[in-house]
């Protein structure tokens, strides 16, 4: 497709969303980097969009969300978007979000564990065993010519606390989480090591922007503003993290669960960041990024062939059913340099 | 101490076709107890009685021939097997408002003060509170327990127990009493006492009272008839009219006559072969 | 005075007579026999139509026939089974465990005064903590196999139980104890003659809610880090977006937990009978 | 025979004399007094030093001592006091609703037989339904605010208290209700005055319970999707590393559950006195 | 019939310096009830009695006057707020395992059947089981009760139950024997035939026993000494010595000095105002 570029100007009507956060909690990643900042900056108000969050437990809750009406939009996991359509949900994919795979596999810093050929008998931690640290630590063993099933253990050990202690240890070889969460946990003094991942999974797409598909039609406008809105945001953020982390304490308080802003910003400034390496281009500098949320078919088909390898789906779904992007062009159309300049010359 | 009776008195329409000499109709009733787990126990066996209105009945007979049953059955508590049983007319199927009981065991609520205790009929029947608060008091004095209306029962003795239920049975002046053993836990003394005053409350209000007791000079000394009882199962050996000019005193106990009926009541007991 | 003997021996003899009599079947005095399937069909139509009627997504809340078709999909599955029975094996352990620790402890704080004040302020703070938050901990100590969700099971189904036995152990009617202290009854005989069956009531009423939190407690320790059972299954279900299979899952564990309650009603009735047999006819 | 009449005024008028005897303040008969302290200490003490010498990390299971340190950080925060109302109320009123419910239902269900036969089995099927995977459902219906927390605390403490209530009525002494009956009481009447009395025991321990449930419920609800709340405190703190944080608002919901504890308590022995005063003295 | 008295004899080991004659020792003693709620109440004030090894005691009083309150103190079960008891030389400060007691009201267990009931003392006591349930079942059908062994307390009428309680205190032939108004519930037949089996149990078996009754006829037909107590706060009236020629029958309680006994202990009670 391909947007209207009259509409651009932000000349929709006033219209609410409601943003469902696919995780129960509230950290220095999408609401952050995206609502967060597009809040405070006024993204959304210039958009004339006013937009809430509520927090779903998951990407499927966040999706339920969005089809029953509960919520928009969410930024939630591509495969989950994919199972979606194959039951039947009715939703859309209207945008990329994170771009780059954001699992791996990390070990303690002296383990002898260099790559895939040296895991067999190993214990791996993923975070449970329905989450996509599961079948992303199949999919590695895979790769590795190694069979899941028979050559290693997979134990469900969470995300944060848990998962460091059951490293440390010793409960685990290995780990197989999402670089945020890596941050999170070497933030709070776990040193580890991470391990390569090869090139299979270049290309698969997790967190994308999903909508409702039933009255798609009718919020279409207010859905390609607050894309807008969200690029832009993506945008300041990747220049200045920093800056959105401040931002993000500002709109969420909550983050700082009783600790001082001073006493956090760095570790969790490190931590969006972490993140946002994976929600923006893998090479270049913020300057050269353009085409936000652009999928291509090849790595539609690279997401479909994983997800179906992970039992989340049984055959390919047909992707007219899901991907939409008629309103990315639209959502490209701003203006990139006044965003950069904003972020260079943050103050508080 | 005169008591009073309320001005109400139960609201016992009778059919215009009951008349007041078959006030209480029983009629070749039957009861057997069918527990679920052992075997059944024939309690009465072909009761035929009919009561007048206002009449003193007594009911004695052996330990365990059914006379709590008969009570329980007359006061609608428990089903009949067999048989009919009337009060006023109207079947017996459920309690009626009209009767009062006094249990063998006194059955005070824990979590309520003897005087709420003994106001408990007033309650349910919604009379007017406080008429009915006076006469709860009246006739705690009568029984002897002022200075224990604020108590609870387990500060009681059995004995006074016993009397707090007695005064619950009277204090909504029902029609017809029914009492099990009401004095069974007195001493003889308090005892003769309660039966005097009893028999001064029946004669002004109008009463009738069916009395079971293990003695069988309370038994003369109060009724118009006393029915005997066989041991179990509980048939009717008698019905004996006790021919005593009214109004009574203790003095007639020493009398002939009172002892000729306590004989003869004595008699059937010895009869059945009940003691040696 | 005569020199019969009739107390002895009634003059009666058949006074408990023949055996207990038979009732005959009457539909009428067994309503439940019609009521129950007519309120399932009806609850199952209003589910399938409410849905449909009330514009809740299938998504959200499947259609009983997709529930049906799915849960009979799984049955069919051996591997199914392998959850179920972890779950089971799980739950029930963790029930045995739970409500035995509640009955011993119970027994201590409920007798001896000072026990209570000392102890019962910890087991109170403890359950309030949400188990969840605990789930690290639970972990590093008992491992991610079974027994981190037989503990899991065991930890909730405990606290209703304890305040059960306790209430129920303080029930005991004064006078009872008082007859069997006169015969010189220790404090084990007055508890194993007296006060247990006076417990009975609270004791099944605590087991009945033990036995539906004990599957509960598994299912979620099941949440938290598993490999196996009927928690671990949803999460599965649901991570697939499998929704119908999803409610397929939750309805077997509802089946376990009304089998649970029928058993534990069933003994109620065997071993608290004498509460049966004292019920009043006309109220 | 004599006309005196000193059934009626006896001849020692003090009867029921002078007032309630003092007791005299006597430590060894509290030993509570200083047995709570003392464990207390022991229980804090074993923990900071069992934490070091078991080798538990630090993230695991935090030292009290910096949990203290992160209480009295929390407790002077404003958006942490925030966060503590919005879960009491969140627990009161899902007590309140979840507890009357079963009142209600409760008293239905042990009055009329054939109520409990055909609604039981789907109150048993709908508490073994782990709630966290209604959670879509619960969202739909009720949405993110208040009110789905609401519903989750009630849902949790309805089945403890519902059990207890059928069970507690249930264990009406028959002849006191054939007592009332004669007098001709009506079913409401039996009910108020013989059967909520009796079932007083039972009711207490299911509020108990309850409580504590109904706070537990709220945080899980909090879990499920919520913006404020100490369970949603919970989570961020876990989320953040911040164990030590996490352990004190652990601590803080203990606190609420020890108080709503001991209110119970206390109602208890002002409602439920006869019980007390019934206690035997030689056993 | 003969019930035999079990070999075993309570291992009454009294210290040496316990003469047979004192062999309950109440010295002063006082009981006050403290309620927290409520009032205290003095239910009993200065009593002094000495009972010798053996002896058949009586204590007869208004209902409420403190008869229960004593045998309470006696059995341990109720602290004393006031002076000394002594059973075969020990304080009674808990229950004592020679001690046997009937209750005033049945207290059976309601989870147990009648011949379990009976046995609960022997159980207790860990006695020889099949010796004991020979005895329970002689004990039944001596007061008439065989037949109902494996029925449950509900399904017995109020007298039955009360016999139940009497086999109960008897199985274990305890040494000390404390029984309150063990036949209140009795039909006059029944009682009378109860009181002599009574007399024989305890004329075979060296027994001693305090009964409280309310009737003064019994009291006199079965003791060696009345003990009359005053009307609360029970006071000991008069400690009446009985002597009528042993064994007894029922006969004696028409000869003119059984009569002359109950007289004087009648006037007691009118003496203290207790009836009109
Ligand atoms: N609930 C019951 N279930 C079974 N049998 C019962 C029940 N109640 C009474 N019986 C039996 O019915 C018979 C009569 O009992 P009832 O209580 O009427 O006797 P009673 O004449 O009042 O005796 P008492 O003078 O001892 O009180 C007894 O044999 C008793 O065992
Ligand atoms: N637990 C108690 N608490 C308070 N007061 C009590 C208690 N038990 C008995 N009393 C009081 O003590 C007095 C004596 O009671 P007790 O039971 O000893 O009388 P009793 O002589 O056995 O009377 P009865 O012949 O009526 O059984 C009574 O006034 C009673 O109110
Ligand atoms: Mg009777
Ligand atoms: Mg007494």
């Amino acid at each position: 497709g391909g947007g209207s570029d009259d509409e651009a100007g932000g000349e929709g009507k006033e219209a609410k969303l409601t943003m469902a956060i696919a995780s129960a909690v509230i950290g220095p990643k999408e609401e952050v980097a995206v609502y967060a900042v597009a809040k405070e900056l006024g993204y959304f108000a210039e958009e004339k969009l006013t937009v809430e969050t509520i927090n779903a437990d998951g990407s499927v809750a966040a999706l339920q969300a969005v089809a029953s009406g509960s919520g928009d939009i969410t930024p939630a996991d591509a495969g989950s978007a994919l199972g979606a359509v194959e039951k039947n949900v009715p939703i859309k994919a209207i945008g990329g979000l994170v771009q780059n795979w954001p699992w791996v596999m990390a070990v303690k810093p002296d383990s002898p564990i260099t790559g895939g050929a040296d895991l067999r008998g190993k214990k791996i931690g993923v975070i449970s065993l329905a989450s996509g640290s599961a079948p992303y630590a199949r999919a590695y063993v895979k790769a590795a010519g190694l069979d899941p099933a028979k050559d290693v253990e997979l134990l469900p050990v969470g995300v944060g606390a848990q998962a460091a202690a059951a490293l440390n240890d010793g409960k685990v070889d290995m780990l197989a989480l999402y670089t945020q969460a890596y941050a999170v946990i070497e933030n709070a003094g776990t040193q580890l090591k991470y391990l390569t991942n090869p090139d299979v999974f270049t290309g698969i797409r997790s967190l994308t922007f999903s909508v409702g598909a039933r009255d798609f039609d009718a919020k279409k406008d207010s859905y390609e503003r607050f894309l807008r809105a969200a690029y832009k945001a993506m945008l300041f953020s990747a220049k200045n993290p920093e800056a959105a982390m401040k931002i993000g304490y500002k709109v969420f308080p909550q983050i700082l669960a009783g600790k001082s802003a001073d006493e956090r910003l760095k570790a969790d400034t490190e931590s969006l960041a972490a993140w946002l390496k994976t929600a923006t281009p893998a090479s270049g500098e913020p300057e050269q990024f353009g085409d936000w949320g652009a999928i291509s078919d090849d790595e539609w088909a690279k997401t479909q062939a994983y997800t179906k390898e992970a039992g989340q789906i049984s055959g390919d779904v047909d992707l007219k059913k899901l991907w939409d992007p008629s309103l990315l062009s639209g959502a490209n159309n701003f203006d990139k340099a006044a965003v950069l300049s904003k972020a260079a010359n943050y103050t508080a | 101490m005169a008591i009073k009776a309320t001005a109400r008195r139960a609201q016992t329409q009778a059919p215009a076709s009951v008349s007041e000499d078959s006030w209480i109709e029983i009629d070749g009733l039957d009861k057997e107890y069918r527990p679920r787990k052992s075997a059944p126990t024939l309690a009465l066996s072909d009761i035929n009685l009919t009561v007048r209105r206002g009449e003193f009945i007594s009911v004695v007979g052996p330990s365990g021939c059914g006379k709590t049953t008969l009570l329980k059955i007359l006061a609608g508590l428990s089903p009949k097997t067999g048989g009919a049983v009337r009060i006023a007319g109207r079947d017996v199927t459920k309690p009626l408002p009209e009767v009062g009981m006094v249990f063998q065991a006194p059955t005070l609520l824990p979590w309520r003060t003897i005087f709420d205790n003994v106001m408990v009929p007033a309650e349910i029947q919604r009379l007017d509170p406080r008429r009915h608060r006076e006469r709860a008091q009246q006739l705690l004095e009568m029984v002897g327990l002022n200075g224990f209306e604020q108590k609870y029962p387990h500060e009681l003795s059995g004995g006074m127990q016993q009397r707090a239920g007695i005064c619950r049975a009277l204090v909504h002046d029902p029609a017809v009493l029914l009492m099990d053993e009401p004095f069974g836990a007195l001493d003889a003394m308090t005892r003769e006492y309660m039966n005097v005053e009893l028999l001064r409350i029946w004669q002004e209000s109008n009463q009738t009272i069916v009395l079971v007791t293990h003695s069988i000079p309370e038994a003369v000394f109060l009724s118009d008839r006393v029915v005997v009882l066989s041991p179990r199962p509980g048939r009717i050996a008698e019905v004996m009219d006790i021919d005593l000019e009214r109004p009574r005193d203790l003095g007639i106990m020493s009398s002939d006559r009172a002892g000729v009926y306590v004989e003869r009541i004595r008699r059937h007991f010895n009869a059945a072969g009940v003691i040696d | 005075m005569a020199t019969s003997n009739l107390v002895r021996k009634p003059a009666q003899p058949p006074a408990p007579s023949a055996r207990p009599a038979r009732r005959k079947f009457d539909l009428r005095e067994k309503p439940q026999l019609w009521l129950v399937p007519t309120v399932f069909v009806v609850v199952v139509l209003a589910w399938e139509y409410g849905v449909q009627l009330l514009g809740v997504d299938e998504y959200v809340l499947p259609l009983p026939s997709s529930v049906v078709e799915s849960l009979w999909q799984q049955l069919g599955d051996d591997q199914f089974w392998g959850h179920f029975w972890v779950t089971t094996q799980e739950a029930l352990l963790g029930f045995v465990i739970g409500v035995g620790a509640a009955l011993v402890l119970g027994t201590f704080i409920s007798q001896i005064k000072i026990v209570e004040a000392t102890l019962m302020p910890y087991i109170v703070a403890f359950q309030t903590v949400p188990k969840v938050a605990l789930a690290p901990l639970f972990v590093v100590w008992f491992g991610f196999g079974l027994t981190s969700k037989v503990v899991m099971a065991a930890v909730i189904s405990f606290f209703p139980m304890l305040v059960n036995v306790i209430e129920g152990l303080r029930a005991a009617d004064a006078d009872k104890i008082q007859m069997l202290t006169v015969f010189g009854a220790s404090k084990a005989q007055i508890f194993r003659m007296v006060r247990l069956p006076s417990a009975l009531p609270f004791i099944f009423a605590g087991l009945d809610i033990g036995i539906v939190f004990a599957i509960l407690g598994a299912v979620v320790g099941e949440f938290i880090g598993a490999k196996e059972g009927l928690g671990y299954l949803l999460l599965q279900t649901n991570y697939n977006f499998d929704i119908a299979g999803m409610f397929a899952v939750l309805v077997v564990l509802s089946l376990m937990g009304l089998v649970a309650h029928f058993v534990i009603r069933l003994l109620q009735k065997r071993l608290a009978f004498w509460a049966e047999d004292t019920k009043v006819i006309g109220a």
